[in-house]
């Protein structure tokens, strides 16, 4: 028979102050099988935990409701508070008598009934919970991070640092990611490449760091601390072990005419390349997509003029399986290119620039070697615009959100070009300048008044061409919303900032979720901004959000130091409220007729055969098996079995339906 | 009794992660609802059992509501996107029964919709009292009463 | 001897096949399910319109064993179940051999699943134009009308579960109606319990009935909630696509597109 | 696959030199266009601004004359026609409550699932495949072709490709031997609304477009919408009064374009309509 | 006792007209392919032609659902609520056949065996059957191979037969059928000389009944048992349209603080009926199954009642969706030669 304990929490005056508390505390007791039911003042605080634990012991509870707050909010401390006493913490329930009653009705009859119901509710519902025992798993203590950007860096840098392995995958031949190719950072306007190049040395010669360029993870099985990571090491066709980096073969290499990724197509490299002098690893990959001998057959210069013999032709590309105990993705971002923009001329323009080609422009490293000049012919440009939110904030173009990089960077731009172009003429558009952040405001207001750049607070409706002027059409809203024309030398476009192509694709393989525009969910937007909703990865940069480098480094920083507690510890527990497939005795054996129509419902692919033998080893029966390191307890399966075989323990069909026969209960 | 005012009994069928936590966010926000509505939790929508659906009615309830996760925001991934294939199903099938779709809401209210919940609610409240108690549904459901009534 | 019957002859007198499942010719002009085992057994074996129930429930029923291969006559939507079944894992490739006669009476011996599967898939399920029929008219009516026609056709259940015991689909060994903790199905044939009976049969075949009719041809009581699985095939249709029994395709129901569409949810 | 045609008041009343060529080179290609039988106005100048459930209906009754003459295409030349019948589609066939009072004010079922052509949908579909044979007289002159808004917008429901710059009159003005300029203004607004109200805008607006044209080279202007072509060729005199210059530039529907390329008697095309003559050495 | 009487056609309105004065009448009703006994309001709308209802008349009597309490839980108690059957209406059966009537006997003797069922009791004492011989059968009929026939009295209150004349010939078989008669006397006129015998269905003896008991009990170990129910698909309809089955099943429905204690009709086809909660069935297979089906009618039921459990009405062959007819299977077990070392597996 069922002791069940109800506790009624009056939250101070928060429940109480809608909801007769006693009097729910009195229903309750009459409720079968409750033999203790009580209200306090605070049920979480050590008192009110106290009434629980002596009740517990005194009355010898099979099962406590605690009518109080969310339990999202205090779930584990009154679970806590009835193991203290013994009771198994999967037998307390609560219900939520705060956010889902005292706090959204008005004081009266109406809501101390609904009180009533929902306590009745998980009365039953705790009738038929089952003590459950959490599940421990080993845990691998090696991190898998993935992309190499600064946030990657970053996070690499303090697992190793705390004493753990790490393996950082990046796709491109060098790490540096975007930080890499920019010039100057806001709002300091320190050097990009002098901060970001020692960080990346440190990561190539840490000794806890294993480091996979030109590779990418194309698989993910198993669960938190027992991953199985597949990365396919695409083929360099240089032998990194040999190659001493002395890249006279990029001088030598007939194929000069590439555009370069890392100069955002504003420069040239070769087939053979090292994307950029301070390139971590430096040394050169073959880019077979280019390649005269890839193409035809023939050439071979740069294995002839390799004075170490590093070159091969012949290296496949390697698939490499490696044990991992969590992930940190730190992929980044991308930016839209000047083609995503109708109104800006689909791209057509060559003197219509990106951000990030404006960067490479200004950039001593970058292919006018840091002179701000117009790719189409070279010259000096007069008169230059720049346009913020191109693209973001815009559900037109279906990009709702801000950017958030952009009004920072394009004041740090328009600061640049006037420090390069003394007698030039700047414009900036925008519709707010969202400058929140250590000096950040007083960096743009240097920007208009110390540099004269001006800021038009409008939008711009079109630009074309005309003889060889590029016009500007917009509105200034702030002067009578008179319509302006400016004929301008250079364009630049904020564009928005987007998720990595392959973002998708990449968060099915990780099993992680992702918003509508393919950035990686956090697990919480507040309280967990770093883990991910699948246990044991985490998020780094701007792969979640976009961001700044600041804040992809605390974010770095802050997955690092979840990676090292989970590596803390050899073994962890996590809470059973998994699905199961029952199992009964001969013959039967279980309900489940081995249908797996739950397989590919499961989201984590938990669901596994389970060949039930007799005695002589002869295979009687195949049913289904929930894998209790994989599953995470979403239940779809569970909707999903016909002669429902599978259960979900914390939800099971009997407590659930109990709830709904107990809510709709008539007085 | 037949001057009480009808208040319609309905049940909500939600997710632990979005439509859960949006009630609680309403209560955080303390947005005043009608106390019509009574949540069970399910971990995910696609926990959710059409059964139940069926149960709640047979058990008398007025109204029900569904709701998750939006799309792509499942904490899971993807129950929300079968749970969406099984309603859609389900749905009309209820409806080609003769089975009234207009008393269940279906509906997806995030983490941070506390509004658009306690508006979910009001909304759904107001429909079913306009569209009275369900008594085709109950009469079958309670077909004992009459029966022992009658005898 | 014809086609077929020759085939089933050869393939017990070589011992190719130990039973073959088919239909002869019953009581009252009707026709019945056989097993035979022996060659000469085979002339007896019929096919014709009066075929209708669906033989392919044997496969998986544990009364019928053998040491050796099971051959059956296959009508299509018998071939369809066959496929559906091998789709859910119930049965295996090694121990059927379908002698399949397709709608036009072409016979055509199938000794692998891929080969059928290839066959099936060339098929489409159309359902027939008097159940479209009898369907667009319960759909035009109004939802008090149609509540009252089901609870009119659906009160007279008895819950024989002939429909059950007849559908190839039907193979659970243990049935939610006789699932008791919880109880989700009333036991008693009342209206309510009948209700929620046929809902869960149609959801429980949603994606994976082959529409062969033979519930509702089983059904002592001439009870018409084959309309219940054919207007989800139709409604599948408009909504998904449609379906057909494959080993490849992924089942409706336990798949999804993040792109599926509804004009329901708020 | 019959193509349905819907004509529309302005290719019987104000352009019937669209009309005109339109058929002129269907015949000349063998394409059969079958008129929608009794059909009605579209409602596309007031109705949508005083009575949202006639501009609704008006189109609604095209579509169902169209299904009911088993016309599964309609072919719509007129721009404001093509883009109001569209936007209708668009309205009532996402909206079943819709489709029902619809159905109630048609008094018979809404059935509106043709295929809306527009006068460029037809010609890239229909007519390019065709052409390359049938050139007789290639138009070597630099041209504009100017789209307007009606056909592009809003893009998302009429689905146009490329709706700032779009492609598919260049694309045919190349077929047909003509230098199609690269210019500004492809799809700026000639003023049409304000027509009839407020002439001084009008005359403002398509001056800039004739203004930008000129300025690049184009001989002439290709347009496909009434409205275009009325406002830049019948109001070229306030045009020019406006901006005190004086334009040598005709305007011609691209069906005309097509239909002088083909080798057809001016006269046939309409094309001795104009207000702006047509310089014929074109 | 039986008293024999004239009824011209034209009285049979008046009787039933002078019977639903003061009773409920149920009667065969047609729709579509199913006839069945529903409550009737006039006789025009009683089936005409019908050799069997599809649904045997038990229905009427023993309920598909019977509601044997509805319980509340108040203050801490519960309060039970027994039908009032007091308020179980006077009722007749209209049309049935004799093979019906004569499977009344058996429920009879079912409920009152070892315990007096008040329920079914009470509407048995309520009700009076007025049977129809039969003129035609079909070829699922077997009454006449199970002690019953198309012109058998035993069960009815009265039996009509109709005449060549289109009159009837009326049996009054017991005091509940005097009393109809004396409702309403002068439509019973005196009886012609026509004989009841020429107006009925000839129907073939195919087996002995009591032939058929005594193999029965040696054929436990038969082939028969596996070979015949190989078709069978476990479905409950042959016991679901059966007269004389009496299996049922007790169930609670709770909604809340209240709920019913009913009993629904149950058949041992279903593997369900034996099966333990421990997941051991005792029968197994089908094969057990429709051997316990036949054993029970046709011997433990002789032996423990006196007769069998089957009046030959063919319904379960009828209603079978594999073709499982009862009169081929009896006539193979007599003449089953199967050893009876033979086990079932």
């Amino acid at each position: 028979m069922a002791r069940i304990g109800v506790f009624v929490c009056h939250c101070g005056e928060n429940i109480s102050a809608t909801v007769e508390c006693d009097k729910v505390a009195q229903a309750a007791a009459g409720f079968p099988g409750v033999v203790h039911s009580i209200d306090y003042k605070y049920m979480c605080s050590d008192p009110g935990q106290n009434m629980i634990r002596e009740a517990i012991r005194e009355k010898n509870l099979t099962g406590v409701v605690v009518a109080s707050c969310s339990p999202r909010m205090h779930e584990p401390t009154f679970r806590q508070a009835c193991s203290e006493a013994g009771l198994n913490p999967f037998l307390c329930e609560m219900a939520n008598l705060r956010e889902h009653c005292s706090w959204v009705h008005e004081k009266g009859e109406a809501t101390t009934k609904k009180a009533i119901d929902l306590v009745r509710m998980m009365v039953e519902k705790v009738k038929r919970n089952q003590p459950l025992y959490p599940i421990r798993v080993p845990v691998t203590k090696t991190a898998l991070v993935v992309g190499g950007g600064i946030a990657g860096i970053q996070a690499a840098l303090d697992i190793a640092n705390g004493g753990n392995k790490v393996i950082m995958v990046e796709r491109e031949p060098s790490i540096g990611g975007h930080m890499s190719q920019l010039s100057e950072t806001f709002p300091t306007l320190d050097c990009s490449q002098c901060i970001l190049t020692p960080r990346m040395v440190e990561v190539a010669q840490h000794p806890n760091i294993t480091l996979y360029t030109y590779a990418e993870l194309i698989g993910l099985d198993g669960f938190i601390g027992n991953f199985k990571a597949k990365i396919r090491k695409k083929a360099k066709s240089v032998d990194e072990k040999i190659c001493t980096g002395c890249a006279l073969c990029t001088t030598k290499c007939p194929q000069k005419k590439i555009p370069s990724e890392f100069n955002e197509g504003l420069g040239k490299r070769t087939a053979i390349y090292v994307p950029f002098p301070q390139a971590v690893p430096n040394k050169p990959v073959i880019d077979k997509d280019h390649c005269t001998y890839y193409k035809t057959g023939k050439c071979k210069i740069c294995e002839k003029v390799c004075p170490a013999q590093a070159i091969r032709f012949d290296q496949p590309d390697e698939i490499v399986e490696v044990a991992v105990g969590a992930v940190v993705i730190a992929t980044g971002f991308t930016i839209h290119q000047t083609g995503f923009f109708p109104e800006y001329g689909y791209g057509r323009y060559p003197d219509v620039l990106t951000g990030l080609q404006f960067e490479r422009l200004a950039s001593a490293s970058g292919p006018t070697l840091g002179e701000i000049r117009r790719p189409s012919d070279g010259k000096i440009p007069e008169t230059i615009v720049f346009i913020s939110c191109a693209g973001s904030r815009d559900p037109a173009k279906g990009i709702e959100y801000c950017s958030k990089i952009c009004c920072m960077y394009i004041a740090k731009h328009a600061m640049l070009y006037q420090h390069k172009v003394h007698h030039g003429k700047s414009y900036v558009f925008y519709m707010d300048i969202r400058a929140g952040g250590k000096m950040y405001e007083e960096f743009v207001r240097r920007a208009i008044t110390e540099d004269q750049v001006n800021y038009v607070r409008g939008r711009v409706s079109k630009i074309y061409e005309r003889d060889g002027k590029l016009i500007v059409k917009g509105v200034d809203t702030l002067m009578g919303a008179e319509a302006v024309e400016i004929e301008a030398d250079m364009v630049v476009l904020a564009t928005a900032g987007i998720a990595n192509p392959g973002a998708e694709e990449l968060a099915q393989t990780l099993h992680v979720s992702y918003d509508g525009h393919h950035f990686f969910s956090e697990a919480h937007p507040k309280l967990r901004p770093v883990e991910t909703n699948t246990a044991g990865i985490f998020l780094a940069g701007a792969c979640q959000a976009l961001k700044d480098i600041p804040e992809s480094v605390a974010q770095a920083s802050g997955a690092a130091g979840k990676v090292n507690i989970l590596f803390s510890k050899s073994e962890l527990t996590r809470e059973p409220l998994i699905a199961v497939v029952n199992r009964s005795a001969p013959p039967e054996y279980s309900t489940c007729v081995g249908c797996f129509l739950c397989q590919p419902a499961c989201p984590y692919q938990a669901i596994e055969k389970e060949e039930i033998k007799d005695r002589s080893g002869k295979v009687i029966k195949t049913v289904a098996r929930v894998n209790p390191g994989l599953c995470q307890g979403c239940g779809t399966c569970v909707a999903f079995c016909r002669s429902k075989s599978i259960d979900i323990q914390g939800y099971t069909h009997e407590q659930v339906l109990a709830e709904v026969m107990a809510v709709l209960e008539n007085d | 009794m037949e001057n009480k005012i009808f208040e319609p009994k309905i049940v909500a069928f939600v997710c632990n992660w979005c439509t859960y936590a949006g009630a609680d966010l309403t209560g955080t926000s303390r947005i005043k609802y009608a106390p019509n509505v009574k949540i069970v939790r399910f971990p995910c929508t696609g926990r959710i059992d059409f059964m139940l659906l069926l149960k709640a009615f047979g058990e008398g309830a007025d109204g029900i509501i569904v709701s998750g996760c939006h799309p792509n925001d499942c904490h899971y991934t993807s129950g929300n996107f079968h749970a969406r294939r099984r309603w859609i199903s389900f749905r009309s099938l209820l409806d080609f029964l003769g089975i009234d779709t207009g008393r269940i809401t279906f509906s997806w209210v995030s983490a941070a919709e506390g509004a658009k919940w306690a508006a979910l609610v009001n909304d759904t409240v107001s429909r079913i009292k306009e569209l009275g108690p369900y008594t085709d549904y109950e009469k079958v459901a309670r077909y004992y009463e009459e029966e022992v009534n009658h005898e | 001897m014809n086609e077929y019957q020759t085939i089933a002859a050869g393939l017990l007198s070589s011992g190719t096949a130990a039973m073959v499942i088919g239909y002869s010719e019953g009581s009252a002009k009707r026709v019945r399910p056989v097993f035979f085992t022996r060659p000469e057994e085979a002339s007896t074996l019929v096919f014709d319109s009066r075929c209708v129930q669906n033989i392919a429930v044997y496969l998986t029923k544990k009364e019928i064993r053998t040491e050796g291969k099971i051959a059956i006559i296959a009508s299509l939507p018998v071939m369809r179940s066959i496929i559906q079944l091998a789709s859910e894992h119930q049965l295996s490739e090694e121990k059927i051999i379908v002698i399949g006669i397709t709608p036009s009476g072409e016979v055509k011996q199938f000794n692998g699943f891929d080969a059928l599967d290839a066959y099936v898939s060339s098929t489409t399920i159309e359902i027939e134009a008097r159940y479209r029929e009898k369907i667009e008219q319960v759909e035009k009516m109004t939802l008090t009308e149609r509540w009252n026609f089901w609870k009119n056709e659906l009160s007279a259940c008895f819950k024989c579960y002939a429909c059950r015991a007849a559908c190839p689909m039907c193979y659970c060994t243990r049935c939610t109606v006789e699932m008791n903790q919880p109880q989700w199905i009333p036991v008693p044939s009342h209206t309510l319990g009948n209700f929620e009976w046929h809902i869960m049969r149609a959801m429980h075949l949603a994606g994976r009935c082959v529409d062969c009719n033979a519930c509702a041809e089983a059904c002592p009581l001439g009870i018409p909630f084959n309309l219940l699985t054919k207007q989800m095939i139709l409604q599948f249709k408009k909504d998904f696509g449609g379906y057909n029994p494959s080993l490849k395709g992924l089942n409706i129901l336990s798949s999804y597109l993040p792109d599926d569409k509804e004009n329901f949810i708020q | 696959m019959n193509i349905g045609f819907y004509p529309g008041c302005s290719m019987q009343g104000s352009s019937p030199e669209y009309n005109e060529s339109v058929q002129a080179i269907c015949s000349a290609l063998g394409i059969s266009l079958i008129e929608v039988s009794d059909w009605n106005c579209c409602g596309a100048t007031a109705a949508h601004n005083l009575n949202r459930e006639l501009s609704l209906a008006l189109p609604a009754r095209i579509l169902a004359h169209a299904a009911a003459d088993g016309l599964e295409e309609v072919l719509v030349p007129c721009a404001a026609c093509y883009n109001r019948l569209k936007m209708v589609q668009h309205e009532i066939g996402a909206d079943r409550k819709l489709q029902d009072s619809i159905s109630e004010i048609l008094d018979e079922p809404y059935q509106g699932n043709a295929r809306i052509l527009s006068i460029l949908d037809f010609l890239e579909r229909d007519v390019e495949p065709l052409l390359a044979e049938k050139i007789m007289k290639p138009l070597k002159q630099k041209i504009a072709c100017y789209y307007g808004c009606l056909l592009v917008r809003p893009q998302n429901i009429l689905d146009a490709k490329r709706h700032e710059d779009p492609q598919s009159m260049d694309h045919i003005m190349q077929l047909l031997g003509a230098e199609a300029i690269d210019w500004a203004f492809k799809t700026e607004c000639c003023g049409a609304g304000l027509s009839v109200s407020k002439t001084g805008v009008v005359a403002e607006l398509s001056g800039r477009i004739l203004d930008d044209a000129a300025h690049r080279g184009a001989k002439a202007i290709i347009v496909a919408c009434p409205m275009c072509h009325s406002n830049l060729d019948m109001r070229r005199k306030a045009i020019e009064q406006h901006r005190n210059k004086d334009f040598d530039l005709p305007v011609m529907y691209i069906t005309q374009a097509i239909g002088l390329a083909l080798g057809i008697d001016p006269v046939k095309l309409g094309l001795k309509r104009h207000f702006v003559p047509v310089n014929l050495e074109l | 006792m039986i008293e024999s009487y004239l009824l011209q056609s034209s009285s049979l309105t008046k009787l039933f007209n002078k019977l639903i004065e003061t009773r409920h009448i149920y009667a065969p009703v047609k729709k579509g392919m199913v006839t069945s006994f529903n409550r009737v309001e006039s006789l025009e709308e009683v089936a005409k032609d019908y050799i069997q209802t599809t649904i045997s008349a038990k229905s009427i009597l023993f309920l598909r659902n019977e509601i044997l309490f509805h319980y509340k839980q108040e203050n801490g108690d519960v309060k039970i609520m027994e039908p009032d059957l007091q308020r179980i209406p006077e009722l007749v059966i209209w049309g049935c056949r004799p093979c019906d009537a004569k499977s009344f006997k058996s429920l009879h003797s079912v409920f009152n065996w070892d315990y007096k069922d008040i329920i079914y009791s009470s509407r048995e004492a309520r009700s009076a059957i007025i049977s129809f011989s039969c003129n035609q059968a079909d070829e699922y009929c077997f009454c006449t191979s199970a002690g019953s026939g198309p012109g058998h009295t035993e069960g009815s209150d009265i039996l009509l037969t109709k005449l060549k004349s289109g009159d009837y010939l009326a049996e009054i078989l017991t005091e509940k059928g005097q009393l109809i008669r004396d409702m309403i006397p002068a439509i019973f006129e005196t009886p012609s000389s026509e004989s009841k015998e020429d107006n009925l269905a000839r129907i073939p003896i195919v087996f002995d009944t009591a032939g058929l008991k005594q193999k029965l009990e040696q054929a436990w170990n038969s082939e028969l048992w596996i070979t015949q129910s190989m078709r069978c698909l476990g479905c409950g309809a042959c016991a679901f349209v059966c007269p004389s089955c009496s299996c049922f099943d007790i169930q609670d429905e709770k909604h809340g603080k209240e709920g019913v204690r009913s009993r629904c009709w149950d058949s041992c086809g279903f593997s369900l009926f034996t099966r333990h909660t421990s997941g051991h069935n005792p029968r197994e297979t089908q094969a057990e199954r429709w051997r316990q089906r036949i054993m029970h009618k046709f011997s433990y039921l002789p032996d423990q009642q006196g007769f069998t459990g089957c009046t030959g009405c063919g319904r379960c062959s009828r209603a079978c969706p594999a073709d499982m007819n009862i009169r081929e299977h009896l006539a193979a077990l007599i003449n089953d030669s199967t050893s009876p070392e033979n086990r079932v597996a």
